[in-house]
Order: structure tokens, then C-alpha cells, then sequence
């Protein structure tokens, strides 16, 4: 019988080891990050990790700010932990990331952290990295696209012409593991999203050796329905599902 | 004197003038998110988000109202609206590559006189944010950038090379500030409209390269 | 206001040119193709088409057999019209095709017309034909795949080593207009499908310079779920609706 | 005189053995539809279908509960199953191509000692089709053909080298036919299995290259 759910996000991401890749999705809300994997990973203390992600992450100190100083219309729930959670605990030694950098003069965690030279930063855009990740999920080992020819983002990389137009070459980025959040799932691992949450999720599940979801609600098989399933459950590997009220993130669950 | 300098708000809506009925437009950050305000009832434009929104709405001001499942590239909650669609991160760069961007209007430390932009690192940060401008700027129809005409130190943003390193050369088509709109043509930059109360010459003294003047230059219309 | 829906079959595919490359979507089954906008091409007489598809069809008098001799578990409605329609009236001068042969003794109209010289047949495999018409609506120029390395697929073509493995470039398939068939559709052109007639109906939405749907029903703008659409309709620059009672293929509509 | 040559359904039900609980599977047209019947209880396996099915049910044989709208890659309609998912034909190739197929089981007209596949043209025709066969071939985790072991002049598929062009090179890992199940390993062709009623000796004469006769060769298990 096929069961891809587990019991604890401790147990979710057992097996990942040092310096492995890892693919972590988020965006930038407050609804879309898989924020008890995270978590899960900061207790673990595993270390020399190289992720890629969207940005590098708040972390606890400016979500702190954020919650309690900014006025913002989305609020961060108090259990929304991000990749800073991290990059603070010196897990992390390379992001290869699109948002690296705050917006305005404040230096994020990892921002710091690359300024002092203890992190490694490859700074790739939104639409590399995310068909990066589709090719590895797609068994494509690398592409030509259009996007950074002539830039520094082209130093070292192959530019070849099709059609009286320049590409780069760019390569499949797979993953050791990945991890995302998605709203619903089934025993077989398949997978829907809500709304906007759907983003780097879907993208990066299937393009790492384990995919395991984070997700509100385990349903019966059968009920979701065929064509509205995003994930096709052989794309994941593990589910856990998120507690229905907040646990701080150093509590082993 | 030159004339009051544009706020943000008034950049987006001659910005949003270049929109035409069912383009599809991606609105980057910071002044360009406001066009969404300033589309005419007559006309249906779409909006395109980087995180896989096509056809949303309004920007949501009220906490009341916000879902943190339906936001913007900027994080900013956004309303639901007939037509609208939602892809994955990967889909969305496919529209973006793929050409099916018709205008995408984006922020900008530099623009050069031959349109390479420069926004990928803030002056006098070390560490830089591409986000999917690139994608944007290499593969949209039309680049459109709004920014001040000037840095805080009123120095001209409009340049004859970027200082810093670009983003993406060769790709602005039309650059809208708080004093002028400009146009990247194959002869150089043509000065196509002034601000209020702003002379040609008085736009040239802020601006780097040499600007043509257009034989039918306009004041930037507000309406 | 944005309305692609168009009243006429004819309008649909106006504009297609002589010598046009077009992706006609059909997998093998009847509920697949969209047989009233090859019906209103063959209206047209246009010739030296280049048809990227997975079959060439079979044309009206296999139908007409398959329908009247052969039993057969699913029923091919008398408006089911293929690909082998254009074959059979000489519009076509090259396939790009994954299944141009019948299965057995018997030949089908493409296959004829290539044993007679007629046609020119470029045989791709469904993943490789697939991947290049979802680069061209990606934006890809070419990519990498495993597919065909050491075989006569890969005659002519760049064989490269990444991590150990080879691969073959293969480029993006874009066409001049791609004919869909769908199960919904709204003004904006946005789209679902029914069931496995997702197929390359889906697949091809958007990899040309004009992409043309024949849908079963056109519902009100905000019916269709944000969630649920699979065609974005910015892929989408023509719609049209079948009619409810079957018609013959020459007649105009 | 050799025994009797197993049916089709024998070979399918052979083949379907090699199926462990929570496997992707690909099944090819012809010999192959059938291993999706013998799939004992205790086991969950997982059908892939070329046009963008996962995890569909049994073929239906009444036209009275067949729906179009629910075919498999032999353009057969199938039952839908709790669980079942439906994708676009890339999509369904990113399943194969990306390595998620555990076993693909496919037909073929000749295998090579080295396990090259030859499949995409009928002998005799001009003609020939790749289908989905040629990235199951070069994709899948583990490839079993199914076929019967010689041709209609009784000459044999199993040959030192295939004379019409190959599918993929080196790609079969286990030969299903109607008297034998040989696997192909690094030292040659193994034969694992044979038939009811037949021998060893009986198998390698319909054989071309030598075969290696596993010590622990047995009949084939028809349960």
C-alpha cells in the first residue's frame, strides 16, 4: 500500500545530510513557505547547506520587527519561520537565490552573512531558477534562454545563437531534497495549492531526489479530483501535515 | 524655476497610458505597482505577477480583506477577479520568456542613452536583487521604466553609461520620471514630454546624454 | 473589451498562409482532435503545410472502415475528421509526427504519400516533440535531452556529456498557429479540458503565433476557477464552438 | 518436441511479476495492456499512460461504459481510480524523461544481446513510429520487453546484433517471451526461465546469441 504520509516534521526530513542541496520554496508571504520543515531543519543543526530559494529569508529577528513595529496589510503568523531561520543558525553555506537583497538600506541576515563572506552567493533571476528546476524535474539537463546574455549573470557561461537571437546556456537544478507547502494531499503524495501559494511549491516538487510537503489537510483518496490535482503524488515523496495551532520552532514535533 | 516634480502616483498613470485594451503587462515593484489604479474603465488590461497571477485585481489596502493566498510580486494581498488564472512559478516565467508580455514596467537605479537598465544592485549596497526582472526586461514586447529623474544627491539617473553593472542592455523602450517622458529610439533619446511647469532645457540639465527634443513635444497629461 | 470567440470555423483558421507550420493537436482518440478546425482548413485548400502532430491520422475512408467494419470499443462520431482529411487532399508536405504508421500490414494516408515520395516525414518521439512546442511557448530555444543519443535520431545533431551522461540538442518547435480542441472556454480565451483530451491540446495552446481552440461550450468570464484553468487564455488568440449536430466536413460554418 | 508457447496474456502476467507496491509503470501497446490485469491485491502499483494519465484503472471492454474522454496510450478507454491524476502530454514526458518511471514495459521486434531495442519499424514496412517508446526506452528506471521469441518464420527476435535500426541502445534489462524470461546483464543474456515443457537447449535454438543458463533456472511461474 502506498502511504507517503508521516508522522513528524522531525521524521519529514530524516535522511538529509550535510552540504546537501536542497530546494526550498516560499515566495515572500506569509502563506506559501513550508515553515515547519524549516523549522525541522534548524533542529537537525545539519550545516553546510546550499539552498535554492526565492530570497534568502527574513529571519526571527526582522519578523519580529515586522509583526510587532511595521504596519503591514498580510500579518506573519507567530509560526512562520522562513530560510533565515537558517541562515542565522549558520546553516547554510551557499544560496543560490533571486532576492538576496532587502529592499532600501536594511542588510537581511543572509545579505550580512554574504558581506562578511561566510555565505556564497550565486544571484540568478525568478525565471532561471524556476525552469532550472522544471529541467531537472523533466530529465533536461540544460537550456538555452534568453535572459542575462551580455550581463554579469553570463561570465563563464556558454552564448549561442538560434535564429539571429543570443542564449545562454543554463543548467537543470536538482535538488537532494526538496521542500514545499501545499493546502491538500492524499496517501499517494498528490497535491493541491491555494491560490498564490502555488508558485515555487509546484515548481519545485519532483525536481529533487525527495520531495516532501508540508500541507494543511490530509483527505481520503479519490477526493480530489483528477484534473484538479496540481502535483501528481509520484512527484513527492513524504506529507506531513501542519499543526492546528502554532508551535514555536525549537520544540521537536 | 522649473516647474513641482511628479509624484509617484502621477509617474504609474503616465506609465498606464501605454496600455492598450487586452494587453498583458507585468508591473514591477515600487512606483510601477500603482498603474493598476489607472487603467480606463473602456479598456481591459490583464496583469501578470511574477508568482503566477495572470488577470488579478486591485491592490488590497484593508487587513480585513487581505488573503495571504493571493498576493502580488510585491507580497501585497490583491483581489480576485473574473478571467483571472493561476499558474506555478515555472508557467509564469514561460509567459514572461515565452514573449507573451506585452509592457512591462519596471523600476530603475541607471538607464543608459542606448536603454540598458540598471536595478539589480541599489547604490552603495553590496549585494544585489535580480527577482524576474531580467526575464522581464530581455523577453517583454516593450520595457517601460519609471523612476526619478534624478538621484537623492540630484544627480542624473539617465545616463550616458551605467556605473553600475546592468541588469539587461539595450531594453528600455520608454522611460517615465517625475519630470519628463523619453524615448530609447535607434538615434538616441527623444524627449517626448516634460512635466508641468519643466522646459526641454530644463530636463537636459538633469539628464546625462543628449536628449532630441521631439518636434511635437507635449506636457505629460494627467488624466 | 477582450472577446476571442468567433462565429465561423472559417474565421477561425483565416490567415493561415501557404506553407504554414502548424501544430494540430489529436492524440488517437475521438474526443481529442479538433476535427472542425481541420475540417474548415481543408476548406480552405491551402498547401505545403508542415503539421507537427502525433499521428497523421487516418483519413475519411479508414474512418469510414474503422466505423462501419471494425468493432471497436469506443464509437468515432461521423464529424470526427483527423489529420489524414488534409493528407488525403495533398495539403501537407512534411509531418513532424511520433506515430505516422499503422500498426500492422495496412498503411495509413501519410504513410502513402511518404512511400510515394509525396511527403517528407520527419520522425520525432512524443517526449521530444512534446518538450520542443512547450519550449517554444517557454521561450526555450533548445534544450538537452537523453532521448535518441546513438540512434538515427540523432543524426546531425550535437551529442553533449553532462555528469556523465550524454545528451541530444533539440530545439523548440514554434508554429505559425496551433489547433486545439478544448472542453471550456470564457472571452479571454482561458481554458479546461475534459479528461485525458488534455494531451497536447494543452501542450500546444501558446506555442505559436496564434493559437485557435474549438471548444464544446463558451461560458461567462468568471465561471471557469482560477485553479482550475489549464490554458491561460493569454496563450489563446481565437476561440470558436462546435456546432450541436454534427455536419459534414465541406460544408462552410 | 518442446512444450506448448504461453499466450499473450501469459507473457503479460510473466512481465507483471516484476511490479513491487508503489511502482510507476508504463505499459506499451499490445502484449504489455494486459500486465495491468495482474496486479495481485496486496500490491498498489501505479499506471502511466503516454497522454497524460497516472494511476488510471482496467481497460473497459463494454462500449456501453466507455467515455472517450478516458483513453490510454493505445487509445483504449480505462477506468478512473481513486487517486488518479491527468497532466498535459509534456508534463506526462517530464514523468518519463525525468527518471519517475520505475518499469516500462514495451513490445519490440528484435533485442540485441546488448539489450539494444529495435521497435519503431515494423519488418517489412517503410515506415515506422517512436510514439512514447523511444524516451520510455532511454528513461525508464528498468525496461522489460515482452514479445514472443521468434518471428512468423520461427527465426528468432533474440539476435547478436538487430538488423532494422534501434529504438535505444543498451536499454533492455529483461526479455519476456512466450517460452523464456531472459535477463540481460552485463555478462550476457541470462536465461532465468522457461516455459512449461521446455528445455534449456530448446530455448537457445530459437536463440541467436548464447545464452547463460542461470543455476537456479526455473519454469515460468504462471500465478
Amino acid at each position: 500500500m502506498i502511504n507517503k504520509i508521516v508522522n513528524t516534521f522531525d521524521e519529514a526530513v530524516s535522511g538529509i545530510k550535510e552540504g546537501a542541496k536542497l530546494l526550498i520554496a516560499s515566495f515572500g508571504g506569509p502563506a506559501e513557505c513550508p515553515s515547519y520543515l524549516i523549522a525541522a531543519l534548524a533542529r537537525t543543526g545539519i550545516k553546510n547547506l546550499t539552498v535554492v530559494s526565492n530570497s534568502g529569508g527574513w529571519g526571527t529577528e526582522f519578523m519580529e520587527a515586522i509583526r510587532t513595529r511595521m504596519s503591514s496589510v498580510l500579518t506573519f503568523p507567530p509560526d512562520f519561520y522562513d530560510l533565515g531561520l537558517l541562515v542565522e543558525r549558520g546553516q547554510l553555506t551557499k544560496g543560490i537565490l533571486a532576492v538576496p537583497a532587502a529592499i532600501g538600506r536594511i542588510h537581511t541576515p543572509f545579505e550580512k552573512k554574504v558581506m562578511n563572506g561566510e555565505v556564497e552567493l550565486e544571484l540568478v533571476g525568478q525565471g532561471t531558477i524556476a525552469e532550472g528546476i522544471r529541467a531537472a524535474r523533466a530529465g533536461i539537463a540544460a537550456f538555452y534562454t534568453p535572459t542575462g546574455v551580455g550581463t554579469f549573470v553570463a561570465e563563464g557561461k556558454e552564448v549561442r545563437e538560434f535564429d539571429g537571437r543570443k542564449y545562454l546556456l543554463e543548467h537543470a537544478i536538482k535538488g537532494d531534497a526538496s521542500l514545499i507547502r501545499a493546502h491538500k494531499a492524499d496517501r499517494y503524495g498528490n497535491l493541491t495549492y491555494r491560490g498564490s501559494a502555488r508558485t515555487f511549491n509546484a515548481t519545485m516538487a519532483g525536481a529533487s531526489t525527495v520531495t516532501i510537503a508540508e500541507v494543511d489537510e490530509v483527505v481520503e483518496l479519490g477526493e480530489l479530483d483528477p484534473e484538479q490535482i496540481v502535483t501528481p503524488g509520484i512527484y513527492v515523496q513524504r506529507v506531513v501535515v501542519r499543526p492546528r495551532e502554532p508551535r514555536p520552532w525549537d520544540k521537536p514535533m | 524655476m522649473a516647474g513641482a516634480r511628479l509624484d509617484e502616483r502621477s509617474i504609474a498613470l503616465c506609465a498606464a497610458r501605454e496600455f492598450q485594451d487586452g494587453m498583458l503587462v507585468n508591473l514591477g515593484i515600487g512606483i510601477p505597482t500603482a498603474c493598476v489604479t489607472f487603467i480606463p474603465p473602456d479598456k481591459e488590461v490583464l496583469f501578470h505577477s511574477e508568482n503566477g497571477l495572470v488577470g488579478f485585481g486591485q491592490i488590497i489596502e484593508d487587513p480585513q480583506l487581505a488573503d495571504a493566498n493571493l498576493i502580488n510580486a510585491g507580497a501585497q494581498p490583491v483581489s480576485p477577479k473574473p478571467g483571472m488564472v493561476i499558474v506555478d512559478h515555472a508557467e509564469s516565467f514561460a509567459i514572461v520568456r515565452g514573449g507573451h508580455i506585452d509592457i512591462s514596467v519596471l523600476g530603475a537605479f541607471q538607464v543608459s542613452e542606448k536603454g540598458d537598465l540598471a536595478n539589480n544592485v541599489m547604490p552603495g549596497k553590496q549585494v544585489g536583487s535580480l527577482g524576474g526582472g531580467q526575464d522581464l526586461a530581455f523577453c517583454a514586447k516593450k520595457l517601460i521604466v519609471t523612476m526619478t529623474h534624478t538621484d537623492k544627491e540630484n544627480r542624473p539617473k539617465i545616463v550616458k553609461q551605467c556605473s553600475s553593472r546592468i541588469t539587461a542592455p539595450e531594453c528600455v523602450d520608454l522611460i517615465v520620471t517625475d519630470i519628463a517622458v523619453v524615448e530609447v529610439t535607434d538615434r538616441g533619446l527623444v524627449l517626448r514630454e516634460v512635466a508641468p511647469g519643466w522646459t526641454a532645457e530644463e530636463v537636459q540639465a538633469l539628464t546625462e546624454p543628449r536628449l532630441i527634443v521631439s518636434p511635437e513635444l507635449k506636457e505629460m497629461g494627467l488624466m
